[in-house]
C-alpha cells in the first residue's frame, strides 16, 4: 500500500499540433499527434484548411467554366488533372480527338509528371536537411516550366486542354525546348544520385521508414508511387489505357520493400519513363488539326460517367453524373492523395516525430487537391 | 474586421533613427514560410535559383512567426483557415507587413460566387494588408515587384532606399 | 589588506559594472524605440497557428536526461581548456600538447562509454 | 481473374436482377450492381475476398432520396465496380470501415456533405468543413445549383 502513495500522477501523452502552418506539411495539413516522449502514441490528420468547394461550384457552373478549377485542385500535376477531366466530358459527349491532339496532350501531361516529381525530389530532400537538391531542381523545374509556358500561357494552373483537342498548336521551339530538356535532364541524373541516394544520412532517414505494403496499400486504397513503391505494378496507363498510351512502350517501376527509399526509386525511374515517353512521343508526332469541332456549350446525354487518369500521385478520377442540360448535376474528383493521406494513421504509430517528415514528405501529398 | 485600432507605436520616435531603421528594415525582410495553395508553389519558385529573392535581402523564409517580419498571405483562404491565419498575424512582432499574393487572397480569386461557403474573399478582411499582388498564381517577377512595393512603402519613396540597384519606377522622375 | 591588493580588486570591480551596464543598456534602448505590437493572441505559445492543447509541463523519457548529461561532460572539459589556453606554449610545447590530449582522451571517454550503451540510437518500437 | 469470382460472390448476395453488366467504354465501369443497405456490408465482405480495393463512395442527391455510390477497382485491367445504394431522406447505413480502412475517412466527407450517417463508425465527425459548421453544403436545397432532379431523370431504365 505505501508505495502506491508515492505513485506520481502526471500525464504522460504529449499532444502537439504539426499544424496548418509547418514548412514540412507541403501547404495547410495538420497532423495532430499523440506524442510519448520522441514516439508516436496516435496521429490525426485533420484536414479541411484548404477546402475551396469545387464540387459544389462545378454543380452550378457550365462544363466549360469547371476547366480552370480543375488544374487548381493538385496545381503540381495541373495538367494531368485538365487532361483527365477534358477526356472524362469528352467520353460523355462522345467527342473524337485528331491524333496530333492527343500527342499534344501527352507530350505535356509527361512534361508536366516530371516537374510535379521534381519538385517533390527537392522539397522531399530540404525536409531532410540537404538544401542544394532544392535549387538543382527547381532549377530544372525552371525549364519545363518555360517550355509550357510558351505553349499554354500559363506555368502552373493550365487551361491548356479544351474539348476537343488543345488550345494552341506546338511549333518548332517547342519541339527543339523539349528535346534540349531531355538532354539535359538527362545528364542530371547522375548528379542526383551523386547528390541525395548515395547519402548515407539520407539513407538512414528513408530505409525502412514508413513501409506501407500491398495489404495496407488495399485497405486504404493508395494508388501511385506508393502502391508502385510497395511492388504492385497498377498504372492506369497501362490498367485502362486512354489516349495514345497503348501506343507508347514504357515500364512500370515498382520497388520491393515499401518504404520510403523505394517510394523514392520509383518516382525516379518514373521520371526517366516519362522521358521516354515525351521522346517516343515527339518522333511519332502527327500532322493535322490540334481540335476537333465542338459545339459552343457541350451537352453532354444523361447518366453517370467515371474516366481514370494517373496522375502524379496516383489514380485521378472524375466521376460524372449528368442530367442532359450543360451543368453538371454531380462531379466527384476521386483525388489520389486523399486515400495516400489516410494511411498515416496507420503508419506513423510508433515511430519517431523524425519519421513523420520523411514519411510525409516520401507520401507526396497536395493538400488544396486532399481537400478539393 | 472591426476598425483597425492602430498597434501602438514606439515610445520614443527620432525621426533619423528611425529613417535609418527602415532602411535597414526595408533591405532585409525575413518573410514567414506560409504557403496556402498554388501561389506557395510560385513563392518557393522565387525564391529558388532562377527568380532570387536573396538580392533583395528576402530569401530568409523563417517558419515561426515569432522570428519573421512579413507574411504573405500565398492561396485560397478557406474559413477553417482564416482564425489560424489572424494567431499568427498577432504572434508576429511588431514592425510586420503583409502580402496577399494571388486573387485568392486579394478578393477570393477564381473561387468566389455566391454560394460559395468555404473561402474568405479577400486577407484583408481577416489582416491589415500592404501589398496586393494580383494574378493567379502571379509570375514570381510579380511577387518581387511586390517586394520592392513594400520596400518603397517601409521607407517612403524610391530615392530614399539608397541600398537598391533595381530601380521600380518604369517612369525616370517619378 | 596592502592597497596593492585593494587596488586589483578595482579592476574587477569595474569591469563587473561595465559588464552588467553593457547588458542593461540594449535592453533599455529597446524598451524606449521598439514598436509594440498588439492583438488578443500576441503572448500564447506559438504552436503552428494551433492553440496548444493540453500542457508541455508532462514526464517524457530518461533519455533526454542522458543527453544532457553527455553534453555537461564536454561542455566542462571546454571549460577547463581556457585557462590551458592562456598558458600553452610557454617552454615545454610537447609536455603541454600531451597532457592536453591526455585530458580530452580521458573526458571523451564518457562518450564512447555512452554511445556503446546505444544511448544515441531511438529503437523504433513496432 | 478477380472479376469473375467477385460476379458470382455477388449473385449469392443480390438476386441476379440487380446486377447489370455495363460497357466500360461508355461510362467507365464494367459491372453495376444495385443493393439495398442492409446488404451493403455483404457486398463489401465479398469485393474484400475478391481482392478489391475501395476506390472512393459518392453522395448524390436526389429529389425522391439520397443515393451513396462504391466504386470498388481491383490491382488489374478494367475492373471497376460500381455499387449503388438507394436511401430514403434521412436513412442511416450501415459503415464497412470495418472490411476497409479507407472508408473511415470517405464515409465522414459523406457524412460532412451530405449529413448521411453511418452508424457504428469508428469517430464520425466533420472533416472538410470547421466542427462548427451546421450545414450541409453539397445537399441540392443548399445553396445556388442547376437543377434538382429525380433518379427517372437521370437513369433511362426504370427503378428496379
Amino acid at each position: 500500500m505505501t508505495n502506491q502513495m508515492l505513485e506520481p500522477i502526471t500525464e504522460q501523452t504529449y499532444y502537439l499540433n504539426m499544424g496548418p502552418q509547418h514548412p514540412s506539411t507541403h501547404g495547410v495539413l495538420r497532423l495532430f499527434l499523440k506524442l510519448d516522449g520522441e514516439y508516436i502514441v496516435e496521429a490525426d490528420p485533420i484536414i479541411g484548411y484548404g477546402h475551396r468547394g469545387h464540387e459544389k461550384m462545378a454543380e452550378s457552373h457550365l462544363y466549360e467554366q469547371f476547366l480552370p478549377n480543375s488544374s487548381r485542385m493538385d496545381y503540381l500535376s495541373g495538367l494531368l488533372f485538365n487532361h483527365g477531366y477534358v477526356a472524362a466530358v469528352e467520353k460523355m459527349v462522345g467527342i473524337e480527338v485528331p491524333p496530333r491532339a492527343e500527342y499534344i496532350r501527352v507530350i505535356c501531361a509527361e512534361l508536366n509528371r516530371i516537374s510535379s516529381h521534381l519538385l517533390w525530389f527537392g522539397t522531399y530532400v530540404m525536409d531532410l536537411g540537404g538544401f542544394t537538391p532544392f535549387l538543382y531542381c527547381f532549377d530544372d523545374r525552371e525549364n519545363i516550366l518555360d517550355i509550357l509556358d510558351h505553349v499554354s500561357g500559363s506555368r502552373l494552373t493550365y487551361s491548356y486542354c479544351r474539348f476537343g483537342g488543345v488550345a494552341k498548336d506546338i511549333d518548332d521551339e517547342f519541339i527543339s525546348a523539349t528535346r534540349q530538356f531531355i538532354q539535359r535532364l538527362r545528364s542530371r541524373w547522375d548528379d542526383y544520385h551523386n547528390l541525395v541516394t548515395k547519402n548515407v544520412i539520407f539513407i538512414h532517414r528513408a530505409k525502412d521508414v514508413g513501409v506501407i505494403n500491398r495489404e495496407l496499400a488495399l485497405r486504404f486504397g493508395c494508388t501511385g508511387p506508393i502502391l508502385r513503391g510497395a511492388g504492385v505494378a497498377y498504372d492506369i496507363r497501362k490498367a485502362e489505357p486512354y489516349s495514345v498510351y497503348p501506343e507508347m512502350d514504357f515500364e512500370i517501376p515498382t520497388g520491393t520493400a515499401g518504404d520510403a527509399l523505394d517510394r523514392y526509386m520509383v518516382r525516379l525511374q518514373e521520371m526517366e519513363q516519362s522521358l521516354r515517353i515525351i521522346e517516343q512521343a515527339l518522333d511519332r508526332l502527327p500532322d493535322g488539326p490540334i481540335k476537333a469541332a465542338v459545339p459552343h456549350k457541350v451537352r453532354p446525354p444523361k447518366g453517370d460517367y467515371y474516366f481514370a487518369v494517373e496522375s502524379a500521385r496516383g489514380a485521378l478520377g472524375f466521376y460524372i453524373v449528368s442530367d442532359g442540360t450543360s451543368y453538371p448535376y454531380r462531379l466527384k474528383a476521386r483525388v489520389p492523395s486523399y486515400g495516400n493521406l489516410q494511411v498515416l494513421t496507420d503508419v506513423l504509430p510508433g515511430t519517431l516525430v523524425a519519421d513523420t517528415i520523411s514519411i510525409l514528405g516520401s507520401i507526396d501529398i497536395v493538400v488544396p487537391e486532399v481537400d478539393r | 474586421m472591426a476598425e483597425k485600432e492602430l498597434a501602438p507605436g514606439p515610445r520614443v520616435r527620432l525621426a533619423v533613427l528611425e529613417e535609418v531603421l527602415n532602411l535597414c528594415r526595408a533591405n532585409s525582410l525575413w518573410p514567414m514560410t506560409f504557403g496556402l495553395a498554388c501561389c506557395a508553389i510560385e513563392m518557393m519558385a522565387a525564391g529558388a535559383s532562377r527568380f532570387d529573392l536573396d538580392r533583395f535581402g528576402a530569401g530568409v523564409f523563417r517558419p515561426s512567426p515569432r522570428q519573421s517580419d512579413l507574411m504573405i498571405v500565398a492561396g485560397t483562404i478557406a474559413k477553417k483557415m482564416a482564425p489560424t491565419i489572424v494567431t499568427l498575424w498577432e504572434q508576429m512582432p511588431a514592425p510586420k507587413w503583409c502580402i496577399a499574393m494571388g486573387n485568392c487572397a486579394i478578393s477570393g480569386g477564381p473561387f468566389e460566387y455566391d454560394g460559395q461557403y468555404a473561402i474568405v474573399p479577400g486577407a484583408d478582411l481577416i489582416v491589415p494588408v500592404d501589398v496586393y499582388v494580383p494574378g493567379c498564381p502571379p509570375r514570381p517577377e510579380a511577387l518581387i515587384q511586390g517586394f520592392l512595393a513594400l520596400e518603397d512603402k517601409i521607407t517612403k519613396g524610391e530615392k530614399r532606399n539608397v541600398l537598391r540597384r533595381f530601380k521600380r519606377s518604369i517612369v525616370k522622375n517619378r | 589588506m596592502t592597497n596593492q591588493v585593494l587596488h586589483d580588486f578595482v579592476y574587477v570591480g569595474v569591469f563587473l559594472v561595465v559588464g552588467i551596464i553593457f547588458a542593461v543598456i540594449p535592453i533599455v534602448i529597446a524598451w524606449f524605440i521598439g514598436g509594440r505590437s498588439s492583438g488578443v493572441k500576441r503572448a500564447e505559445t506559438y504552436e503552428s497557428g494551433m492553440p496548444a492543447i493540453g500542457s508541455a509541463w508532462v514526464q517524457f523519457s530518461v533519455a533526454y536526461y542522458i543527453y544532457a548529461l553527455i553534453f555537461l561532460a564536454f561542455d566542462v572539459d571546454v571549460l577547463y581548456l581556457f585557462p590551458v589556453a592562456l598558458a600553452y606554449d610557454k617552454g615545454f610545447v610537447v609536455r603541454d600538447f600531451i597532457e592536453v590530449v591526455i585530458f580530452i582522451s580521458i573526458l571523451s571517454l564518457a562518450i564512447i562509454y555512452a554511445w556503446r550503451k546505444g544511448v544515441f540510437t531511438w529503437q523504433r518500437r513496432s | 481473374m478477380s472479376l469473375e469470382d467477385l460476379r458470382e460472390a455477388l449473385s449469392k448476395i443480390v438476386d441476379a436482377t440487380d446486377i447489370f453488366p455495363r460497357d466500360y467504354q461508355k461510362d467507365g465501369c464494367v459491372l453495376e450492381i444495385r443493393a439495398e443497405a442492409d446488404k451493403l456490408e455483404a457486398v463489401a465482405e465479398a469485393a474484400r475476398e475478391a481482392d478489391f480495393f475501395l476506390e472512393c463512395i459518392t453522395g448524390l442527391d436526389f429529389t425522391n432520396g439520397l443515393q451513396v455510390i462504391y466504386h470498388f477497382n481491383a490491382f488489374s485491367n478494367l475492373s471497376r465496380v460500381l455499387v449503388r445504394v438507394q436511401l430514403v431522406r434521412n436513412q442511416t447505413l450501415s459503415t464497412i470501415s470495418s472490411i476497409y480502412d479507407a472508408a473511415i475517412w470517405y464515409e465522414r466527407e459523406v457524412f460532412d456533405l451530405f449529413g448521411i450517417h453511418f452508424d457504428n463508425h469508428p469517430d464520425l465527425r466533420r472533416i472538410l468543413l470547421p466542427e462548427d459548421a451546421d450545414f450541409h453544403p453539397l445537399l441540392k436545397d443548399f445553396g445556388k445549383v442547376h437543377a434538382f432532379r429525380s433518379t427517372e431523370e437521370i437513369y433511362d431504365e426504370p427503378d428496379a
